[in-house]
């Protein structure tokens, strides 16, 4: 459908008087993919500008339009994409009248891209110095050794440790984050007039996510190139943009200046999104999350008026029937209240146009008739507090892991996945195990389960000694220790229909009877709120979060006492995973059981665990209460761990602790205090040869450090910029006052 | 890099000793007696035992085996019933020519299908993609001996191009044996085309679809780059790995062929070796086959090492 | 009396017989010529016949224009099974290469009538027991020492030899025993027979093939020292691929001109198993000349402008054989009958020859192949006839048999078609199709023992021409014969074979084979459906190639023009 | 306005970035468009049936193999006896009452050529099926267990693979004597490793998977974890893998028939007709070429389904 986006603009695309071209400016795009013969709109009308040397945060859920919206500014759509309609201008020059050659120029010469996945999106069999030279000898013409020389430079740019044996790498040799290095080097080559970040950081570690993130801010300064960046990550928008577009369903929902839109949400699904994650220092015994009802629409699925209408908890009868324009905020409450009495379509002519913004210029635009009531939006879930008691965790240990070491063969090299780790859990209570990938969490979670049997040391459970592998294990050792996979679309048989897992489950850790199978598993499926029509289907045919529910009642099939959680809701989107939380959180209360929480996202971590331990490299370096562990004072990694998570805080000055160096390898761990070669708290040569002993700050909470707790807590609250958890934790203590300020976590 | 080659020789080795006593095993354990199956159903058991005596044959299995593989490894590969002559020359010989087929064979396979695969690849579900992949493959699975006999009347006999034998007369130059090889090589072109285009068809495909080529493209560099530079050494690898594999099968068509042709080649005096029972002749040009064709996948593996820096690093 | 009166008696007779009708003109100058009188002679007592000279002597070379020195022809046909070592071999192959280099005292022309070779000629005593052979003088074996009697002596001496295994046994056994050869002088061997016998100048021509003249210091392994005496010389051979030939300079042989021969310079003889190959290379000009073309498969040759194809009176046979040693044709005369009845003999020879050879009724003496034998009774397809006999035979309901055959020139079809013609009398026949080789395989410390070719059940052989029905004969029926597939043994026949093989009267010889005749086809050891008229393609500009079709392949007069 | 851009690229509908199954979506821990993933899968679930029956690659195969498989039935219901031999109308060209012409026996090509599916259909299937069969369980045991019993079953296997099929078919069938069931036997067990292999591959991809982890925290058997967890969520491989075989059955049969190790004659297979009837290739084309098209089709037709499949079963 056509919108009158811009009645009063008939030229188009007509960048504000006195102004520069704007670097990037999309009018009405209306971008459809064509399969088996349907075309299915993905983008609906979108207009949006960034003005020279502007950054703009494209923020939405997968599915919404965002890497379309890039591959459309780069001409680069897949063969079956179509632009039905609307325009795409770089610099003022539209991009679909670009001749092939210009278009070759154009592209890394004007508008370079920098891409989710660094590891593939280098080219494997050519060397880095290659990869780069070429970029200027097609684009400046320069000769082999000159393009090299250049090369060389714009690695040094990018502060990649030794450039010149960089040169002569290939990909493979190089770590996620120099990988980025290298392809943000390749895009800012030719300095560029626009740089698209589409999900830079992700799938890299919190400590490179950060690493990465500084050297884009710190560019910035240098390059004059606007940039998109596309993320789902609200706070990577919050660090490094001025302006947000929140999409959703191949429509901009909410446009405005990124801290008044954090801040101060207009449109319903901008606040659902702020609202559903965890927010930084936010435990599950304070609030419940919220969650965004429903789901989103599938791709093409005719929608009458307000995209939003379906899940929008505020909804009224106007909504569902005339889709609401680009409203400016704070203008235009006379009509929409006047539209709201007659619950028909106000005038359009009535309300301010929305047009190209120049940078700087603060106005705000929000998708909704109701924009007023935003921040009262009523609350979906039900606030429901567990404390320890209620989950009846009284004292006892349910779990005891002693020195436990798993190491694996790779080729001669032995790695140590897990060195050493020796915690235990108590009845009820939910540990929560943090780490960057390659920490050992998961290794030590599948010991624990039996999947892989340990080295050395011993797993007791409830009194008794756990044998080494869940084949060697009694029925019930295994109806009592049972594991929730992270991974949604593998973590059930696709072949079988979900009735029949749950019944197998059960007919194996339950041992109940016939019929009692049957009544158990609708209970089960009660329990985790699957609705019995799903039961008949396959796994394929549910969605992700059902799927987990599925496996999380598999789980539970047999009441097991300990269930160990390898990140569940990692892979789901933010509205579903908070209902998983809050699911793991009921059956705790309800069934009495002992989680073990692996995450590495922190905030959940946080939400979640009444403990928490920190692996670093193999070790657990540190573990205490989930208060004691995120305030001073905590291990210095822990501390650099926290302080690498993008928040979205913008008063309280930030302050990073930036890691030195990579993350050592697990086949020859460095010596004496694991943690050295990259501690910023370093003491001296003591660091590099005694392993540090385990400092006890408060009962209960270890650190694996030289540096005594009373030093460590004075220099942390030294370097510590302005409140922060204690403030949070106010802010947070009057549930339901989210306008305050939100703190989506990293994931 | 070397010592790849080197740990790819040495697994070979307990390849190769395994083969050799499956070779022996289906030779002479297999079918029980070997005089009988030399001697045929007419002979007395008399006879029988007679020449299992001569020929050793009723020692017991594993000392028959040793002498063997001893013999095969310090040259003394007995004689031929059937050629009355020592196996060694022979088969030595026979393998020459076949490797001069093949390898010509090769020479005309390999550039024309990668050409057809990675050109019908960039164009993937163009009609000339459909066209190239159905005929490649309509011609791949027309048996050589069919197109070989076909060939042979329209070219050598009607047309009276291409000679109709496969040798040259005596004394004639070297080169020449090639101009009377390019028939004989045609039905085994067919064989493989298919097969290797399609392969270097996927291959080009499948990397068109990876992240880094639209990084390539997106870095504004000519399609030619793109493709020469980027594309083809990756799309390359999968389609040597089968080239490497397709020997085997080339082999298959190799015996068809030298028979349709009367070519003195290993596959021909294998199938006589075969047909007559004779078992020493048999069983060496099997085995050198064998040897052969993992030689053929180790220079396959090597060449994908060279192409592909991990491995070669992976050493 | 003399020698000469014999003689001279015996020519009589012979115009006597042809008078009456007995006898025709042709038969008269084969047997003329069996008995070594000169080609004059022979010609006067034609004369003395009465009627004119039309005469037959096969051989297609029509408008021969004069003969061309030098050059080289190429030969194609199958590898020989064996060495071509005269002594033991056997098959196609094997004659051909003989034949090049080597050379027999007597040759065979292409009526099946003899003529001079080594031996000038030929006289027997009055009673046929005694036969002396004068040699031609001046011969040199190719290693340069002389041809003497010496040689032929030694060479008949091994043939005889059993520990040799060779085939020309079975044909002299009880014929010429060892010692038997003698020299007279340098340049005459007298041959004492067991008993009077009148073929016996075929025993040592080359239609007895065995009996090729060998140095006498022939120490084995002809490859390595092929020394004969025939117009070419073996200089290379490379087993199961080619054999090269150059022209034997000293080679005693002169043309009617008085030329030295052979004409030609060398020959090749490429050896290709598979038939179609043979004729795909013929007709790209890759070869010149085919010796024995099988007509299956062969039918494009008649139409190619630049091919000849000669079609000879031939006498091969397909030998299809009831192995008497074993069940079920042990002695059960019935059930071979029931076999001969199924068979449509037209339509087999319609089928695999479009109806050019000429049929046979499971007996070697066939007017219409060998001349004065003594009619035969036809033996058309009765199936009927055959029940019968198949349940006298004790097989009411059928039985089934199986016929092993090699995959070799027409025999698998032929094989077919007896299983074909079989089955409507309730016989169910298996084929077993072997190899070329396999079918001629066998233990080298028993060959005759194990090789499927004379062990199997039921077998189909093929047999190049002979020049008459007892050398056939005595080649696969009697009881000792080495190359006897069927193993008959029939005292009664074999006595009567005795007598004929001494007889030297030809009417009363006539009556002992109508004898034999009808006892081998009522005992029905082997079917004997055709007698191939033979095929060899050459191309155009090649003349003179002289021999009986199938095996032998005369070049030494052949020629080729440009 | 339409943009569609000249570029290379992957025009896999996946490309749509929706798509939480597809390529992109796997490493990527975006948020997934929950329920739009779950229509999307639903969607192709459905597809996949419907996907078989409207793609033309897959339905042409399919005709022309139920085609022949109707022939090798019941042709001889229809035609003239197949074997019934005619001396007086040897190699007729095409006529009315002989379609094809006849053969070198009189026998009607056409009859003949129908029949002649029927071996090939014997023989190529059942070897396939017993090729599926034990290379499934074998892949499923070395894949499932890995360590030392992988090491073992995969050298024993590229032992096997080190030997050109053709080749140890020859050796086998010239020492243990024809007739189907040896044929079938060993082109079974020589197909069996490289089935083995892809079943293998398919294993360990799906061992890894965390529903199997599940498994075994139920304590399920491994009997049970391979036959009834894996097994089913690997049958697409596994089937693609059997048609790829029985193509090359079908191919290698003949072949075998050709070079006189098949079956014997007045069989109307294929490929022996092809062998004998070559002979009369000038004068009576017909009798080669009907049964070498006949072949060829076959071959195709099961190339073309192994086309459909691969493509349906990708997508």
């Amino acid at each position: 459908m056509s919108m009158p986006e811009h009645p009063l603009d008939p030229a188009g695309a007509a960048p504000a008087p006195g102004n520069a071209p704007p670097a990037l400016d999309v009018r009405d795009l209306e971008v459809s993919f064509h399969r088996r013969g349907r075309a299915l709109r993905v983008l609906k009308g979108v207009t949006m500008t960034i003005g020279q040397g502007e950054a703009y945060g494209l923020v939405g859920e997968s599915g919404c339009g965002k890497t379309t919206l890039a591959m459309a500014a780069m001409r680069y759509l897949a063969t079956n994409g179509t632009i039905d309609a609307g325009s795409v201008a770089v610099e003022g020059q539209d991009v679909s009248t670009l001749s092939e050659e210009a278009l070759r120029k154009w592209r890394g010469g004007k508008i370079s891209m920098v891409y989710q996945d660094p590891a593939t999106a280098l080219s494997p069999a050519m060397r880095i110095g290659d990869q780069l030279a070429e970029v200027f000898h097609y684009h400046e013409g320069m000769g082999k050794t000159e393009a090299l020389e250049r090369a060389r430079e714009s690695l040094r740019r990018v502060a990649i440790p030794d450039p010149d044996a960089t040169l002569k790498r290939y990909p493979f040799e190089l770590s996620g984050g120099q990988q980025q290095r290298v392809v943000i080097a390749m895009a800012l080559a030719v300095d560029p007039q626009l740089l698209i970040l589409d999900e830079p950081t992700t799938g890299l570690d919190a400590t490179v996510e950060a690493e990465i993130l500084d050297l884009i801010e710190e560019l910035r300064g240098r390059i004059n190139a606007a940039i998109l960046l596309i993320t789902h990550n609200l706070g990577l928008v919050a660090r490094l943009c001025e302006r947000v577009g929140v999409l959703y369903a191949g429509r901009l929902v909410e446009e405005g200046p990124a801290r008044d839109v954090f801040t101060d949400p207009r449109h319903p699904y901008t606040m659902g999104l702020l609202r559903c994650v965890p927010r930084f220092g936010m435990n599950k015994t304070d609030a419940a999350l919220q969650t965004i009802p429903g789901t989103l629409p599938a791709l093409g699925e005719p929608l009458e008026g307000c995209v939003y209408s379906a899940r929008c908890p505020m909804a009224k009868p106007v909504c569902t029937q005339h889709e609401p324009d680009f409203f400016a905020w704070p203008s235009d409450l006379g009509a929409r209240a006047a539209a709201e009495a007659a619950s028909k379509p106000p005038d359009p002519a009535a309300f301010s146009p929305h047009h190209a913004n120049p940078v700087g210029e603060s106005d705000r635009y929000a998708r909704c008739y109701f924009s007023p009531e935003v921040p009262e939006m009523p609350h979906m879930t039900p606030v429901l507090a567990t404390s320890l008691e209620a989950r009846g965790a009284e004292g006892g240990n349910v779990l005891e892991i002693d020195t436990v070491r798993r190491t694996f063969k790779d080729g001669k090299k032995k790695l140590t996945a897990v060195a050493d780790v020796s915690l235990d859990l108590r009845k009820g209570e939910t540990f929560g195990l943090v780490g960057e990938s390659g920490s050992g969490k998961t290794t030590l979670a599948k010991c624990v389960t039996g999947l892989l049997a340990p080295d050395a040391g011993t797993i007791t459970f409830e009194a008794g000694e756990l044998r080494p592998t869940a084949a060697r294990r009694s029925q019930d050792a295994l109806r009592a220790i049972q594991m929730v996979f992270q991974n949604p679309d593998s973590t059930l048989n696709p072949a079988w229909s979900t009735r029949s897992i749950l019944t197998r489950a059960v007919r194996k850790l339950g041992g109940g009877k016939a019929g009692s199978v049957r009544a158990k598993v609708d209970k089960l499926s009660a329990d985790v709120r699957v609705e019995p029509r799903f039961l008949m289907q396959r796994p394929t045919e549910l969605s992700g979060g059902q799927k987990q529910r599925v496996a999380i009642a598999r789980a539970f099939a047999g009441d097991p006492t300990l269930v160990i959680c390898d990140e569940p809701a990692s892979a789901l989107d933010v509205s579903v995973q908070a209902s998983i939380l809050n699911l793991l959180v009921e059956l705790q209360t309800n069934e009495k059981v002992s989680y073990v929480f692996i995450s590495h996202d922190l905030a959940v971590v946080r939400y979640i665990s009444d403990r928490i331990g920190v692996m670093y490299l193999a070790e657990l370096i540190e573990v205490g209460g989930a208060e004691e562990v995120f305030n001073p004072p905590h291990h210095p990694y822990t501390e650099a761990l926290l302080s690498s998570i993008p928040k979205l805080d913008f008063d309280s000055p930030r302050r990073r602790i930036a890691l030195h160096g990579t993350m050592p390898s697990l086949s020859d761990p460095p010596s004496g205090c694991r943690f050295h070669t990259r501690c910023h708290r370093l003491l001296g040569d003591i660091c590099k040869e005694q392993e540090p002993p385990f400092q006890e700050s408060t009962t209960g909470h270890r650190y694996k450090c030289h540096i005594p707790p009373d030093e460590l807590l004075a220099a942390q609250v030294a370097d510590r910029p302005g409140p922060h958890a204690e403030a949070v934790a106010q802010a947070t203590d009057a549930p339901g006052t989210d306008s305050a300020d939100p703190q989506p976590a990293a994931s | 890099m070397l010592r790849l080659i080197g740990r790819r020789l040495l697994l070979m080795v307990p390849t190769l000793i395994l083969a050799s006593m499956l070779i022996f095993a289906l030779a002479e354990v297999l079918p029980g007696d070997v005089a009988r199956s030399i001697l045929g159903p007419y002979a007395t058991q008399e006879q029988v035992d007679l020449l299992n005596q001569r020929l050793g044959a009723d020692r017991p299995v594993y000392e028959r085996y040793v002498d063997w593989a001893g013999g095969f490894v310090t040259g003394d590969w007995g004689d031929s019933l059937l050629f009355d002559e020592a196996v060694l020359p022979l088969v030595m010989r026979s393998l020459g020519n076949s490797l001069l087929l093949a390898g010509f064979a090769l020479v005309l396979i390999v550039p024309t299908s990668i050409a057809v695969g990675v050109f019908a690849g960039l164009r993937r579900d163009s009609l000339l993609d459909r066209g190239i992949t159905v005929s490649t493959l309509s011609m791949t699975v027309i048996p050589e001996f069919v197109s070989g006999v076909v060939l042979l009347y329209v070219f050598a006999v009607w047309l009276k191009w291409l000679p109709v034998t496969a040798l040259p007369p005596s004394g004639s130059p070297f080169v020449s044996r090639f101009y009377y090889l390019i028939l004989p090589a045609i039905p085994l072109m067919l064989l493989e085309l298919g097969y290797i285009a399609r392969m270097a068809r996927v291959g080009t495909v499948q990397v068109l679809a990876m992240p880094y080529i639209r990084t390539a493209v997106l870095k504004g560099l000519p399609r030619r780059r793109v493709i020469f530079g980027h594309m083809l050494r990756n799309a390359m690898v999968p389609t040597v790995t089968v080239i490497g594999t397709q020997i085997g099968w080339l082999i298959g068509g190799l015996v068809v062929v030298e028979v349709l042709f009367a070519y003195p080649g290993i596959g021909n005096i294998m199938v006589q070796a075969a047909k007559n029972k004779d078992l020493p002749l048999l069983e060496a040009s099997v085995l050198m086959v064998a040897i052969l064709y993992m030689v053929s996948n180790l220079i396959a593996d090597i060449v994908v090492a060279l192409l592909n820096p991990r491995i070669r690093m992976g050493g | 009396m003399t020698t000469d009166q014999y003689r001279r008696e015996y020519a009589e007779h012979l115009i006597e017989q042809c008078k009456k009708g007995h006898m025709t003109r042709r038969q008269l100058l084969v047997r003329a010529s069996v008995f070594g009188l000169s080609a004059t002679v022979a010609g006067q007592m034609l004369a003395a016949c009465g009627g004119s000279e039309e005469e037959t002597t096969g051989g297609g070379d029509s408008g021969m224009p004069d003969p061309v020195m030098g050059g080289t022809i190429k030969l194609i046909g199958p590898a020989p099974i064996t060495d071509p070592d005269p002594v033991t071999i056997y098959d196609q192959g094997g004659i051909v290469l003989v034949y090049q280099f080597l050379e027999y005292l007597i040759d065979l022309d292409n009526s099946n009538g003899l003529k001079p070779k080594l031996a000038e000629s030929w006289t027997p005593d009055e009673t046929g027991s005694v036969w002396t052979f004068n040699l031609r003088q001046g011969v040199t074996f190719n290693d340069g020492s002389p041809f003497e009697a010496e040689d032929v002596i030694t060479s008949i001496e091994r043939v005889l030899d059993p520990a040799n295994g060779s085939g020309a046994l079975s044909q002299l056994s009880g014929v010429l025993s060892p010692g038997g050869a003698r020299a007279v002088d340098q340049y005459t061997v007298e041959f004492t027979l067991d008993k009077p016998y009148a073929d016996f100048p075929y025993m040592v021509s080359s239609g007895n093939y065995n009996t090729a003249i060998l140095s006498r210091n022939y120490t084995g392994d002809i490859v390595k020292n092929p020394v004969g005496t025939g117009p070419f010389m073996l200089t290379d051979y490379v087993t199961k691929q080619k054999a090269t030939f150059v022209k034997n300079p000293s080679y005693w042989g002169k043309d009617a001109e008085g030329r030295q021969l052979p004409y030609l310079d060398g020959m090749e003889y490429v050896m290709v198993e598979d038939n179609s190959a043979q004729n795909l290379q013929l007709q790209s000009g890759a070869v010149d000349v085919q010796p024995q073309t099988v007509f299956q498969g062969a039918q494009a040759l008649f139409g190619d402008p630049n091919l000849r194809v000669d079609i000879y009176p031939g006498t091969g046979i397909r030998e299809v054989a009831f192995n008497m040693n074993v069940e079920p044709w042990k002695d059960n005369k019935a059930l071979r009958q029931a076999v001969a009845y199924c068979l449509d003999r037209e339509a087999i020879n319609q089928a695999l020859y479009d109806g050019r050879s000429n049929l046979g009724y499971d007996t070697f003496w066939e007017p219409t192949v060998f001349p004065g034998s003594p009619a035969s009774t036809p033996r058309a397809q009765d199936y009927d006839k055959a029940k019968q006999l198949l349940s006298d035979a004790g097989y009411p309901d059928g039985l089934d048999i199986t016929l092993t055959h090699a995959k070799y020139l027409e025999n698998p079809q032929y094989a077919q078609l007896i299983q074909d013609q079989c089955k409507p009398a309730g016989i169910n026949v298996k084929l077993d199709q072997l190899s070329y080789e396999a079918y001629y395989a066998g233990d080298d410390a028993d060959y005759y023992g194990t090789t499927p070719w004379l062990n199997a059940p039921m077998t189909i052989t093929e047999w190049g021409s002979r020049p008459a029905p007892g050398i056939f004969a005595a080649a696969m029926l009697l009881p000792d014969a080495v190359w006897s597939s069927s193993h008959w043994n029939n005292p009664e026949w074999v006595s009567l074979f005795d007598q004929y093989q001494s007889t030297a009267d030809e009417a009363s010889r006539t009556d002992i084979a109508a004898q034999l005749s009808s006892i081998q086809q009522d005992d029905t050891p082997i079917l004997l459906a055709f007698y191939i008229t033979q095929l060899r393609t050459q191309k155009k500009n090649v003349y003179g190639i002289q021999g009986p079709g199938s095996f032998y392949c005369d070049l030494s007069q052949a020629f080729m023009t440009a | 306005m339409d943009v569609r851009s000249p570029d290379l690229r992957e025009p896999d509908p996946e490309a749509v970035e929706t798509l939480a199954d597809g390529e992109v979506g796997h490493q990527e821990p975006e948020l997934e468009a929950d329920a739009a993933a779950a229509a999307e899968q639903r969607r192709q679930r459905r597809f996949l049936f419907t996907a078989l029956l409207r793609s033309p690659t897959f339905m042409t195969g399919l005709v022309i193999v139920l085609f022949w498989v109707f022939m090798g039935l019941f042709s001889t219901a229809f035609t003239q006896s197949p074997t019934s031999i005619d001396a007086m109308a040897t190699l007729q060209e095409p006529s009315a009452e002989h379609w094809f012409g006849t053969d070198d026996l009189g026998r009607d090509v056409l009859a003949r050529t129908m029949a002649g599916a029927r071996t090939v259909l014997y023989i190529a299937p059942l070897a396939t099926v017993l090729a599926l069969l034990w290379g499934s369980i074998v892949g499923l045991v070395s894949g499932f267990y890995r360590g030392i019993t992988d090491e073992i079953i995969m050298r024993l296997v590229d032992v096997l693979l080190a030997l050109p099929i053709i080749i140890t078919s020859i050796l086998i069938l010239s020492l243990l004597g024809r007739g189907m069931a040896i044929i079938i036997i060993t082109i079974g067990a020589l197909f069996t490793p490289p089935v083995s292999r892809t079943v293998r591959s398919a294993v360990i991809g799906e061992r890894e998977r965390e529903y199997v982890m599940a498994a075994r925290l139920r304590g399920e058997r491994s009997a049970f974890v391979m036959a009834r967890e894996i097994l089913p969520n690997i049958k697409e491989p596994i089937i693609v893998e059997g048609t790829i075989r029985l193509g090359y059955a079908v191919f290698t049969a003949a072949t075998l028939s050709f070079l006189g190790f098949g079956l014997a004659p007045p069989s109307p297979d294929w490929g022996l007709t092809i062998a004998t009837q070559r002979v009369f290739l000038q004068i009576a084309p017909w009798a080669v070429l009907f049964p070498a098209a006949a072949l060829a089709s076959l071959v195709v037709a099961v190339n073309l389904i192994t086309d459909g499949l691969g493509r349906v079963f990708s997508k």
